[in-house]
């Protein structure tokens, strides 16, 4: 890994609590998932971000309310740092009316438009034009809103990466493009499939682009190296990439026990677990042991809760099934 | 009688209509600024807008459509041009997977208003992979609007409603139809989407037909009302919202239809509408449903072998011909 | 009775078998190596034939698909894998304007023997974008053959035949079926492209089916024969070459034709099919041709949603029940 | 422009004037179909390379009869280098059945598979993924052959590229990206919509590939920088990138009369002309004017004899329309 450490990070003790209640929020929510899908009451799959909060935490902790963010499948961190709370997202999991989507849309679909939290794709690398849409729009209306794609390491060998880096360079929109590099596509090691050693950032001067290659498990980092790209982007001056090396803690998706994986890299990854990270800056910035567990208890309280509310939700009403196809709110195709 | 324009021109036209209306009326593309489009159908637009209305995109089919969902998610109104229809194929994720489900994935949190324009069908001699008249592949798809217009005012009024749309909207535009005429569409002409248009009246057979087979199928109507044979032509304008009630009330009066389809037999719209008709208008008919579609083959250049491959006013007539007596 | 075996054991047999008979047979796609696919369909083939038969790539459908019709234009038969097909949407210009197309352009001088075979479908819970039966959108696209088995037997029969193929052919797993049994294929099991089966012979309505909804129609059929309804179940196997004499030598005697797809129903492939029968059999019907099909809506996610969306046997009972009575 | 002229080059005279003889066939082959066109006997639209010779021999003459060779829409000169006679060309362009692809191809799709001319194709980038492919199946099957993709610098921002580099070079296949960059899209600089100066070499790092800049109207040099990168290939190492910079002496396609190119332009590359640089490095080594000029005259010959031919042949029978689908021949889709 070459990520050096930079110690002479300076954060407000207060702000980073924050941002740590905030991982372990969502730490907790994708444990409940996995609870839940072992259990049999989220059906079909889901893809958990545990491992990769400090990317969703410190990147929306840079960005302003009205800023669109783009995700994909393995998207829950997102949704939740940018304001879903975990008993809609689990609620979505679970299939009930009261999920984000009312549960038309499942795990790889998280959406909070209200909250500029414009989707989950799960077409690898689909998004990526479509946030650089979002960009020009806010180019086009003259607003400095700015627009973050987050996208998987498997992600850069597709050809949309490639359209989309081109078309926001050459048109200066204000979008980031966030690899979390977690080394793997679903079973196999990224690198073994691809022609460079850093699969987005290597890509970015391809396209004129100055990319940033970070610790993307610490928060403190990814929400520094965000900001100043962020503040770029509102300036007028384009696009970054950023490579965000991170690791997930679960397998690919459902039950996988990644088995693919050597042993010694998950426990090296594992000592880097952002939340580990963010405990000891805290630690070092004098927070003590206590406010940080209360934290803990708080989001266990949080989480708790959610699952019994989303346990507690109905089931969607059948006739929803052929709602919401067009603006009317309808679905008729023919008279 | 009304002034006449070519449907190239109402192309332009239409579109200039809109953006006069709405400044959050945005058109991308490939040579759209500057050259007025490869067909001269985005002509005087970006004289008339200038580049922050009218912009050049690169040849990147994907990013061009995937762009133009950002932005329509986000308050623009994005009209997007794919030179050749032939080139959904390079931005299909966007058109099949991403633009038709995001309003439904979401629970009807966003809304997609966006057009995407492109010329589509024959009949210039372009060869397999610039001539497909490609309506039927966006019709796999719920969640899109189609239309596929074949006169001058029509494309006006159409354009008009895909503009204002708030759904998305798929715009056909026929090459062999850019350089025909018809009438100026009157200020604010607008075509509302769903809406078949009976072309010709007729009593004995209904033919269904849309863009570029619209003229074929009138030539056909005109040929066998020298025979005698009273044929009504629907001209279906749009795919989705089908007009499928215009169908089956020409056939209740018929008693019998003939489906025109440029897209090849299989997988054509036709089918879908033939289908329905089977189904909802079975008592109603009094002979078999035919459709002349296009042979399922690749469209060949040689116009010798073309005119094998797709549906001809012979085609037509002679199908008739055989429908009538049956 | 025969030994019993999973649909998706057959589809890493099938593809074994023609790997053991030719050497020239190689795989690609995303996962299929030492990871053995993600619906594990290509279990064991890395261990027997190694990284020089069975090779891993990274997410580029566009690579993948272009790379195969690169290697079968060039004495390679390749098996390229798309994991889920609605990936189909990332790599279509491959499917709809290169692959089926090349024999045609270069006038026969190019031979393309290739096999893309994809998990399809839907059943298991994977929302809007991986969840679409996506026949309908090969088959608008002539010179490419469509396969799409329902038993374990069929997967290995039809696998033999579209590697041994020199056309392109797109091979449809179905992910739904994966965990279901039947009889173990014999040696050397070949089932032609192109020839139906009836599955379950009947007297007084025709059901036609493809893939997952072979066991719906099954199923229903069974439940009708409590009620003396004689249900006849035609499983097509293949869409190209379409065996539509198997369809009207049904509905010749049952006089009744229904279709179940899985696909929606605009643009569904049993509309082409329903289209041949309201023209070629006309005369043989007593009653409307219907569909089931799925509603024109994306795919829902939560299994209350998706009930009213796809075919299931209550609703082909129902329809039956209808028909039968007309 | 940043080519430098390299002087040191040595090149056999005997060869160089089968080269210029072969770049004046192209010549002269595309100013026949510029002449059909008008004169309404070819139909459709075609996209004349007069300009690219260069590339096109000197390319060819670097290869193997038993290589790979795939071109765009643009590309009767890489027919022809390959060893396409005029006459079946012009026959495919004035669709009789006479023509390379029996006239169900037609100017955009040139392909003459017995001579490792795998085929022209009118989807921007498409033929790159296939090239790869091609390349892989020699790798398989233990051949040393190469495949040659030539593409326009349009299709250096669509996603397939990136894709097809990638794949390439992850499986070090012997491939070479040839880029004949004309500075055009159809109508548009390529410099307006592409975030690079140089759209192909400089996306060649971006998959681990090395890239050539070179003069692509000296065919010396198109020559021997593609003899360098196929024992690149051959030997085992990879794919190359190549970017040869051309221009279009026609417009882009069918009467195009290219208005929107500065005449200062027109007029600096015009001077530039492959054909004179050949003819200039003859006379250098000593051939004299006379010998040239019988070149011209062959060629004028041939070239003149081809479009009798192919003004003689026959249109193809309509019952042709419905073969070749499938490889028995037929086109029977149902029973
Ligand atoms: C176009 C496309 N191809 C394949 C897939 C199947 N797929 C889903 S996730 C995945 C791996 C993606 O890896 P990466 O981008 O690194 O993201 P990660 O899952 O590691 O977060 C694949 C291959 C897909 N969803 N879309
Ligand atoms: C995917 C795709 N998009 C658009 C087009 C339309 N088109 C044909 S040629 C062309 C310009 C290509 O420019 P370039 O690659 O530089 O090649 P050149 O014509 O200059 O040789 C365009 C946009 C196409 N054929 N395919
Ligand atoms: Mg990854
Ligand atoms: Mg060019």
């Amino acid at each position: 890994m070459t990520v050096s450490e930079d110690t002479s990070i300076r954060v407000d003790a207060g702000r980073l609590l924050e941002w740590y209640e905030e991982m372990a929020l969502i730490r907790r929510t994708e444990k409940a998932a996995y609870d839940l899908f072992m259990s049999g009451e989220v059906k079909g799959t889901t893809h958990l971000a545990a491992g990769h909060e400090a990317v969703a935490v410190g990147a929306s902790a840079a960005l302003r309310e009205d800023d669109y963010v783009f995700a994909t499948y393995r998207g829950h961190h997102h949704a939740i740092a940018r304001g879903a709370t975990p008993a809609e997202c689990l609620a979505e999991l679970m299939s009930k009316a009261t999920g984000l989507c009312k549960a038309k849309g499942g795990s790889m679909h998280l959406t909070k438009a209200d909250k500029g939290m414009l989707g989950s794709y799960a077409i690898v690398g689909s998004h990526l034009p479509i946030a650089a849409g979002a960009a020009w729009s806010a180019k086009l209306r003259g607003t400095d809103q700015v627009a973050v794609a987050f996208f998987g390491d498997g992600a850069t060998n597709i050809g949309a990466f490639h359209e989309a880096m081109n078309l926001a360079a050459v048109w200066k929109l204000p979008v980031l493009f966030v690899c979390e590099n977690n080394l793997y596509m679903e079973y196999t090691p990224i690198a073994s499939v691809t022609s460079v050693p850093n699969p987005a950032a290597d890509r970015a001067a391809a396209n004129g682009l100055p990319a940033e290659i970070i610790d993307g498990n610490d928060v403190v980092i990814v929400h520094d190296t965000v900001k100043v790209a962020v503040e770029r982007a509102r300036a007028g001056d384009g696009p970054t990439v950023i490579e965000a090396l991170t690791y997930r803690q679960y397998g690919h998706s459902r039950a996988d026990p990644a088995k693919y994986r050597p042993a010694d890299e998950v426990e090296r990854w594992m000592q880097r677990d952002p939340l580990r990270i963010a405990r000891d800056r805290l630690t070092s910035l004098g927070v003590g042991e206590a406010d940080i567990d209360a934290a803990d208890a708080r989001v266990a309280q949080v989480v708790d809760a959610a699952v019994q509310e989303a346990r507690d939700a109905p089931f969607p009403d059948p006739a929803q099934a052929l709602t919401d196809v067009w603006a009317d709110g309808g679905a008729v195709w023919r008279n | 009688m009304a002034e006449l324009t070519t449907y190239r021109q109402a192309v332009s036209d239409g579109i200039a209509r809109e953006m006069r209306r709405d400044s959050s009326v945005v058109c991308l593309g490939e040579d759209i600024g500057a050259a007025e489009g490869v067909f001269k159908t985005t002509t005087g637009l970006f004289a008339e807008f200038g580049p922050e209305r009218v912009w050049d995109t690169p040849i990147s089919e994907q990013a061009i459509v995937g762009a133009a969902l950002g932005a329509a998610m986000t308050g623009i109104r994005p009209v997007a041009e794919i030179m050749f229809s032939d080139f959904f194929a390079c931005c299909y994720d966007y058109l099949a997977n991403e633009i038709p489900k995001m309003r439904y994935m979401t629970g009807g949190q966003v809304t997609v208003p966006l057009v995407i324009r492109t010329a589509n069908g024959g009949g210039l001699g372009f060869g397999a992979q610039h001539s497909q008249a490609v309506e039927n592949w966006v019709f796999t798809v719920p969640g899109l609007k189609i239309a596929a217009p074949s006169t001058p005012a029509d494309v006006v009024g159409l354009m008009a409603s895909a503009i204002r749309s708030d759904d998305p909207v798929i715009f056909f535009e026929h090459k062999g139809l850019l350089a025909s005429k018809g009438e100026l569409a009157p200020p604010d002409h607008v075509v509302p989407l769903g809406e078949a248009a009976v072309v010709r009246p007729g009593d004995d057979l209904t033919i269904v037909a849309l863009a570029s087979t619209v003229p074929t199928a009138l030539s056909a109507a005109e040929q066998l009302a020298g025979e005698d044979i009273s044929v009504e032509v629907v001209d279906l304008r749009c795919l989705v919202p089908l007009d499928a009630k215009a169908v089956l009330s020409s056939v209740a009066r018929t008693s019998r239809l003939l489906l025109v389809e440029e897209n090849p037999y299989q997988g054509g719209w036709g089918a879908t509408v033939a289908s329905i008709v089977a189904d909802e208008g079975f008592e109603l008919l009094d002979a078999p449903i035919r459709r002349v579609a296009a042979e399922c083959v690749p469209l060949p250049f040689a116009d010798a072998l073309e005119d094998v491959v797709i549906p001809t006013v012979d085609k037509v007539v002679d199908a008739v011909r055989r429908l009538a007596t049956f």
